[in-house]
């Protein structure tokens, strides 16, 4: 048992799980407030958002390509979800279908024309915060109830958060890792030639994970708001760093289609407690910055070391 | 004619031009059901671009392709190739590296989907790998990109053959052996005849000519883009094949020449023990000799060369004394910059040797290149073209020309030979004879019988161990299968 | 082909002649608004301002090169750090440029250190190592500075800012690094094996490249570019500030891969910095001589970023 | 005093500019100086990596759980941490916010008249140049709400004095070196420029870029950064140039911090603050300049004292 346990392949895969539990674990012991109902949902309600984004990232990154615009993507989100949504439901959810259109086009249009996601995405950042200064001059707007109401959810026994990104992992791990369709998504990251060969629509892949991002992206922005109460065009530009940064914790890898979404959930989880892990410590202004640098690299060096025992082994 | 009627497909006067180069020039050919068509020509003759019109990947210029009977030229792509039942194995290998085999699976089959679609995926990719590669060793959850090559080249057959309601009744299969060893390769023929045997239709395209003459019933040879010969295999002989695929044949000079040994004399080159081996025979190769690896495919031979080359100079098992150069196998993930000219991925091993006031020659790397064009012949109008513009040989002789055009006096060759044609390989065969001559060592890994004959020393493989360390003179078949086999006692 | 077409044609095809032909139009565009005015002086002020995105860019351009996933997010802290450092070593004294340059470019080679070793001893992904230290470099730089601005000395607040014929001397300057900078890519061993590397590491390490020595100088120097882009940018705006660089991490990828460098990796080009550069600040300084709000502005710009690559077409730089 | 054993905390959005970093060494200053006269148990900082929103919210939400009596808040946006802040004021938590301020009812406010402070620069402009002319304005950053007040003031104080005309607008982030090169790129097609108003920060970039470009300086509103200071000094020594500095003192974290230690004292204070802007004018300049840190950020810190007047002030 112990046996199968330990296998490297195993271990691979717990790792991200592993840093995660190691350092829920070093909260704990700093701030045993933090072991409780309330203390849980402080420390983890804002990942969810992040969980999401990191997800819509993911997407894109299954395909070999990478998005610089999901950040201000998940701000104009909020900015649309704090005021027309609120205001008037209906132009609301059209202005974010449209959203989730404008993104499936990208895939279209990236794949049609062979361009470098990076420069269209980044091109689309700006034109994000752009339409989301528009839509809200300036920061204020108010969530709609419904939102404010899933978001505060009081569920038994552990916070909503855990419940919902314990939900969204294991969803998108059956949809992109387990279904049929799901194989031949990561296939077109994989060996696109391959694909195509074998008689699948590259665009269509390509359309379906853009789409995809899009729609998580969606919920990054309205869960977010949903916790903030009000939008802020700028309220999200850190989540396209954030984003790459949790997928590649999770595990996952820039090109060739290995993803892992149930990692990329953990990665997000994982770099909002290393942000309050640091709080806790209370270090000095001055290197409260640094140590966010710091917190990173002790978290992957924990995933080096184990590799190379592995790798011993 | 009678057989067009019933044929599966039949091209009509297909052209193909890629910029200057008429990769195909007037094709016509036909296959009908229950008949292995074996295809036969130099490198870039056409081959892989004729298949890639018929599966789809490609569009023809000019010329009608027909599919039993029914004209499908308008349109015709891979869906339409594979709804027909075509099938196709391409050269260079195309499964997904980040997929499981069983995931590789589904995607080649619509049908695999709903509930219970990962166990009826393995259930199928087994089935059609124990029925053609009895004792594979492969399971269905393996991650393709942690198999060996000769692994992935197996799945990759193995799932061109799979049928679930797609028919497979023409499977094409383009040098399907060329990362195999001799047994499975074997087991790939006898299992082709059967399928033929039982109404199914193969195109199998080889460099070994022994294999087509053996399996195929009807062979087509073509040369410089057309078709020059359809006959069938009983009407041809190795050397008739050779004669009309426009090479002269030059079978087996100097191979087998008698033994000398040549570690009479000074410290050997190269001394190392493969990294999980604890006893039995070190390899050693002295300066002028050709040391063969043999064995089953993915024992452990790949893994000593790059022990070999990752060891400059010298680690504690591992001793290699001179410069070394390293001849891919896997070309595509090995050996291949895909941006660069033909040129670029010659002189790579050599700029610092190219080098004027400390900035590389533009000159001297021209010259290196067309001059080793010559030696090695590589067929391209022009060195400076994209090195993906080559076909699979041509691309393979480039890596030779890399490492033979440097400096190195111990040359690695991870099974080399992988799609180069006959005329070709004599060639290749003559330069390695000489530069041995003139002092360089070869260590060479080979899944080919006849190449072994050109070794000096072999030592057998046996899940990661040297198990046998045979001269040229005890080198036979049967010594080599029993030590690929059977314990060394 | 007539030998003139034959050489449009060939100028056709070079990656970076999409970027130029971009800024040329944004500029046509400024001074058509304007009715001719200023035509020279925008673009005395691009050259000027597109130098310090030229000087980053190419330590940028030369870490993409290297394949998917190298990237230096690192540029913004150790040119802060950088600019800081040198600037409280000078102390407004002439006769210390020389020692404050040497400090710039030696935080930037520790730099580089740093952020090679975590990729190499740790075995991190380039670009959370690269992020995670410019964390660390931020820090150094506000303990270090504690966000004091001291002026720099006169002669290189002089020299930065002087010109010869309405040309900024640190451009011309510029433009001599990015030739060198273009010869070391193209013909030398080291550029040869960072296009290499990009292409396939596996075959690069097999055709006898030492592939970590080339991505350990890679690293080194882009973090000395940025070392040296944060000195002269001190000198030229009158001090290092703790944000001076924020705005170089998107400027930096940006110029690469609007420059017509693929990000895939194993295909760089030079004179592209200098034609997305001067795009970069002409566009900014089209839609601010429009007069537009700063939505607007926004979405322009992005659209217009787009609307470039896709004319340009992405047929070297697909991934 | 009843705070002895209380605890206060600074939730700082933002440490990259040399405001902030005054702004965080007046909160050291005089809150190490508080906790060692036993007037509160604890004052401690905490900052951000980048001016981020959801940062600062995780921020505060690890506040609460630390168990702070009192969190002093910097914001990021007037409206985005609201989320936090209720939390915070539900877990029992005293909640003050300056500069940056928060628009959740529960939490006090310290503000400046950003509008006003645009205006003023207008007002001072008609009484210099009664003739009026073209104005350049430098902005800070987009979609920030000090960013939209100050302009707004600004934009008033033109309409109310039509001989002004704002001929070019740019986005200078409250950055020098940003300022100067958004100023370098539109000044080419601009007329000639009479003065440029500005929101602080960015006035020795603005001067720096009519430097380069060879055009006569205007009359440039400087914000209370040492470099700016220094340079209007050297003007007015060399040709007597005339301007005004209008700016926030980043010493206001310490009124916030004693106006939290009022609240947890008990004290009833109202939950809207004004605190005056920083002026600068030509007359006071040497005097202001001689207390300012090289390099550093024109500065006022308070006393106990000096709250309770501000406080008195708003009863
Ligand atoms: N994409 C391409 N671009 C340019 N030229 C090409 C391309 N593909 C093939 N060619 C050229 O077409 C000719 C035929 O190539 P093909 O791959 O069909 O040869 P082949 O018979 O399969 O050779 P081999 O035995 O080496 O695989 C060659 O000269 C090759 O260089
Ligand atoms: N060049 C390589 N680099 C890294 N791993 C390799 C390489 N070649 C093979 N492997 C892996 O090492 C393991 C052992 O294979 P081994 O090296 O014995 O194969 P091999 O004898 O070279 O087989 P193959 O026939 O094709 O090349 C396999 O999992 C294989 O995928
Ligand atoms: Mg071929
Ligand atoms: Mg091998």
């Amino acid at each position: 048992m112990i046996a199968t346990l330990l296998t490297p392949r195993f271990l691979r895969n717990a790792l991200p799980a592993l840093s995660l539990t190691v350092l829920l674990l070093a909260i704990f012991y700093l701030q045993p407030r933090a072991m409780s109902y309330f203390g849980l949902n402080l420390l983890l309600n804002l990942a969810l958002p992040i969980a999401f984004a990191t997800i819509a990232q993911m997407c894109i990154i299954t395909v070999n390509d990478l998005d610089l615009g999901v950040g201000a993507y998940v701000g104009l989100v909020a900015a649309i979800g704090a005021t027309w949504l609120n205001e008037t439901p209906l132009l609301g959810a059209a202005a974010l279908l449209g959203c989730i259109a404008v993104y499936a086009a990208l895939g279209a249009l990236i794949h049609l024309r062979n361009l470098p996601s990076i420069v269209v995405t980044l091109g689309m950042s700006f034109v994000w915060l752009g339409l989301a200064l528009l839509v809200l001059p300036t920061p204020g707007g108010k969530v709609p109830d419904w939102i404010r109401a899933i978001m505060t959810l009081k569920t038994p026994f552990l916070p909503f958060t855990i419940y919902a990104a314990i939900g969204v992992g294991v969803i998108v791990h059956f949809g992109l890792m387990r279904s049929s369709y799901g194989v031949v998504l990561r296939g077109a990251g994989g060996n696109p030639r391959s694909v195509s060969r074998a008689g699948w629509s590259l665009l269509r892949t390509k359309v379906t994970m853009f789409a995809l991002a899009g729609f998580f992206g969606m919920l990054s922005g309205l869960s977010l708001i949903g916790l903030t109460t009000s939008a802020d065009a700028n309220i999200a530009l850190r989540y396209t760093l954030l984003s790459i940064a949790g997928v590649i914790l999770g595990g996952g890898e820039f090109v060739g289609g290995r993803i892992s979404p149930i990692g990329a959930v953990i990665g997000a989880m994982t770099l909002t407690l290393a942000a309050s892990f640091l709080s806790f410590l209370r270090l000095p202004p001055d290197w409260q910055i640094g140590a966010q640098g710091g917190i990173l690299i002790l978290v992957l060096a924990f995933r080096a070391v184990i590799n190379r025992a592995e790798a011993r082994r | 004619m009678s057989e067009a009627d019933h044929s599966i497909v039949r091209l009509d006067g297909v052209e193909k031009h890629f910029g200057a180069v008429h990769a195909l020039n007037t094709v016509d050919l036909v296959v009908t059901p229950g008949e292995c068509l074996g295809l036969v020509g130099h490198n870039g003759a056409g081959k892989s671009t004729l298949m890639n019109v018929l599966a789809g990947t490609q569009i023809p210029d000019q010329g009608r392709i027909v599919i039993r009977g029914i004209d499908s030229t308008d349109g015709y792509t891979v869906a339409t190739a594979k709804q027909h039942g075509i099938r196709c194995v391409f050269q260079e290998l195309s499964l997904c590296p980040n997929l499981t085999v069983a995931e590789n699976a589904r995607v080649m089959h619509r049908a695999l989907t709903g509930f219970g679609w990962r166990r009826r995926a393995a259930a199928l990719i087994l089935r059609d790998l124990d029925e053609i590669f009895p004792g594979h060793g492969i399971a269905s959850q393996e991650i393709v990109g942690d198999l060996s090559i000769a692994k992935r080249q197996m799945v990759e057959i193995a799932r061109a053959f799979s049928v679930t309601d797609a028919p497979a009744d023409l499977v094409i299969l383009d040098e399907p052996t060329s990362s195999l060893d001799a047994v499975v390769a074997q087991q790939l023929l006898t299992f082709v005849r059967r399928h033929v045997a039982a109404g199914g239709a193969c195109v199998l395209i080889s460099h070994l000519l022994g294999e087509v003459l053996s399996t195929a019933d009807r062979i087509v040879v073509m040369r410089d883009g057309a078709v020059v010969e359809v006959r069938k295999a009983s009407d041809f002989d190795r050397d008739s094949l050779v004669t009309a695929m426009g090479s002269v044949a030059k079978d087996g000079d100097g191979a087998g020449a008698a033994y000398a040994s040549k570690r009479a004399d000074g410290s050997p080159k190269v001394r190392a023990r493969p990294a999980g081996q604890v006893e039995g025979p070190d390899l050693t190769a002295h300066a002028g000799e050709i040391v063969g690896l043999a064995g089953l495919a993915g024992h452990g031979q790949t893994d000593m060369l790059i022990q070999l080359h990752a060891a400059r100079p010298s680690t504690r098992h591992t001793h290699v004394h001179g410069p070394v150069a390293l001849v891919a196998g896997d070309r595509q993930t090995d050996g291949i910059f895909p941006l660069w000219s033909i040129a670029g991925n010659i002189t790579i091993r050599s700029i610092r040797h190219l080098l004027r006031h400390a900035l590389i020659d533009a000159a001297a790397e021209r010259e290196m290149a067309s001059q080793w064009q010559q030696r090695i012949g590589i067929r391209t109008p022009d060195m400076e073209n994209n090195i993906l513009s080559l076909s699979g040989g041509n691309q393979q002789k480039a890596l030779f020309a890399r490492a033979l055009a440097s400096d190195a006096e111990i040359l690695l060759m991870d099974d080399p030979m992988r799609g180069v044609d006959v005329g070709t390989k004599q060639e290749v065969y003559r330069i390695i004879r000489d530069e041995a001559a003139n002092g360089r060592t070869f260590i060479w890994y080979t899944t080919e019988m006849d190449e072994l004959k050109h070794c000096d020393h072999v030592y057998v493989f046996r899940d990661g161990a040297i198990v046998a360390d045979l001269t040229r003179r005890e080198v036979t078949e049967e010594k080599l299968l029993h030590a690929s086999f059977e314990a060394a006692e | 082909m007539t030998p003139t077409l034959r050489i449009a044609a060939r100028l056709l095809e070079k990656p970076w002649l999409w970027a130029f032909a971009a800024a040329f139009f944004v500029w046509l565009a400024t001074i058509v608004f304007t009715g001719g005015q200023g035509a020279a002086a925008v673009l005395t002020a691009a050259l000027a301002f597109g130098t310090f995105s030229v000087i980053v860019g190419i330590g940028q351009m030369y870490v993409i090169t290297l394949g998917p996933g190298n990237v230096d997010l690192s540029i913004p802290a150790t040119m802060t750090f950088a600019g800081a450092a040198s600037m409280k070593i000078m102390d407004t004294q002439d006769s210390m440029i020389f020692i404050g340059l040497l400090v710039a470019l030696g935080v930037g080679v520790s730099v580089g250190i740093f952020n090679y070793a975590l990729i190499r001893l740790l075995r991190i992904p380039p670009i959370i190592a690269t992020l995670s230290s410019s964390f660390v470099f931020q820090s150094a730089a506000i303990a270090y500075g504690r966000g004091i601005k001291i002026k720099p000395p006169p002669v290189l607040a002089e020299f930065t800012t002087a010109r010869i014929v309405g040309i900024p001397i640190l451009a011309i300057f510029t433009v001599i690094l990015a030739v060198i900078m273009a010869v070391v890519l193209h013909k030398t061993v080291y550029g040869r094996s960072v296009i290499a590397i990009g292409q396939n590491p596996r075959a690069a390490g097999f055709s006898g490249i030492s592939v970590g020595f080339t991505r350990f100088a890679t690293y080194v120097l882009s973090a000395t570019l940025a070392g040296l882009c944060g000195f002269v940018l001190s000198g030229f705006s009158g001090g290092a500030s703790l944000n001076m660089g924020a705005e170089f991490l998107l400027a930096s990828i940006a110029v690469v891969v609007i420059g017509g460098t693929s990000v895939a990796g194993g295909f760089a080009n030079i004179p592209g910095l200098w034609g997305a550069a001067l795009f970069m600040f002409l566009l900014v300084t089209m839609l601010n001589t429009f007069g537009l709000g700063a939505g607007i502005r926004l979405i322009m710009t992005g659209l217009i970023i787009i609307s470039v690559i896709t004319l340009a077409g992405g047929k070297s730089t697909g991934r | 005093a009843q705070t002895a054993d209380k605890r206060i905390a600074l939730s700082n959005n933002y440490a990259g500019n040399s405001w902030r970093q005054a702004m965080l060494k007046s909160w050291a200053k005089v809150g190490d100086k508080a906790v060692a006269d036993g007037v509160i148990a604890a004052a401690d900082a905490f900052t951000t990596a980048e001016n981020q929103v959801t940062e600062q919210a995780a921020q505060i939400q690890n506040l609460i759980l630390q168990g702070y009596d009192a969190i002093v808040v910097n914001a990021a946006s007037p409206d985005a941490l609201n989320g936090a802040v209720k939390e915070a004021c539900d877990a029992g938590i005293t909640v003050v916010s300056f500069d940056g301020i928060v628009t959740e009812p529960c939490a006090w406010r310290i503000a400046v008249d950003f509008k006003q402070m645009g205006k003023d620069e207008i007002l001072y402009l008609a009484e210099k140049m009664p003739e009026g002319g073209q104005l350049l304005e430098i902005r800070g950053l987009a979609g920030v709400f000090v960013d939209d007040e100050i302009s707004a003031g600004i934009h008033e104080g033109v309409a109310e004095n039509p001989q002004f005309e704002v001929a070019g607008s740019v986005n200078g982030d409250w950055a020098q070196d940003v300022a100067q090169k958004a100023v370098a790129g539109i000044l080419p097609s601009l007329p000639p420029i009479s003065a440029v108003v500005t929101q602080g920060g960015d006035g020795f970039g603005a001067a720096q870029a009519f430097k380069a470009a060879g055009r006569p300086i205007p009359l440039i509103i400087m914000g209370n950064r040492y470099d700016e200071l220094k340079w209007w000094k050297e003007q007015k020594d060399a040709t007597g140039y005339e301007t005004m500095s209008v700016s926030i003192a980043p010493g206001v974290s310490t009124l916030a911090m004693w106006v939290a230690q009022q609240i947890l004292d008990g004290q009833d204070i109202p939950k809207d603050l004004t605190v005056p802007f920083l002026r600068i004018d030509q007359d006071n300049l040497e005097e202001n300049l001689a207390t300012t840190e090289v390099g550093g950020v024109a500065n006022v810190e308070y006393t106990l004292e000096d709250a309770q007047e501000v406080v008195n002030a708003a009863r």
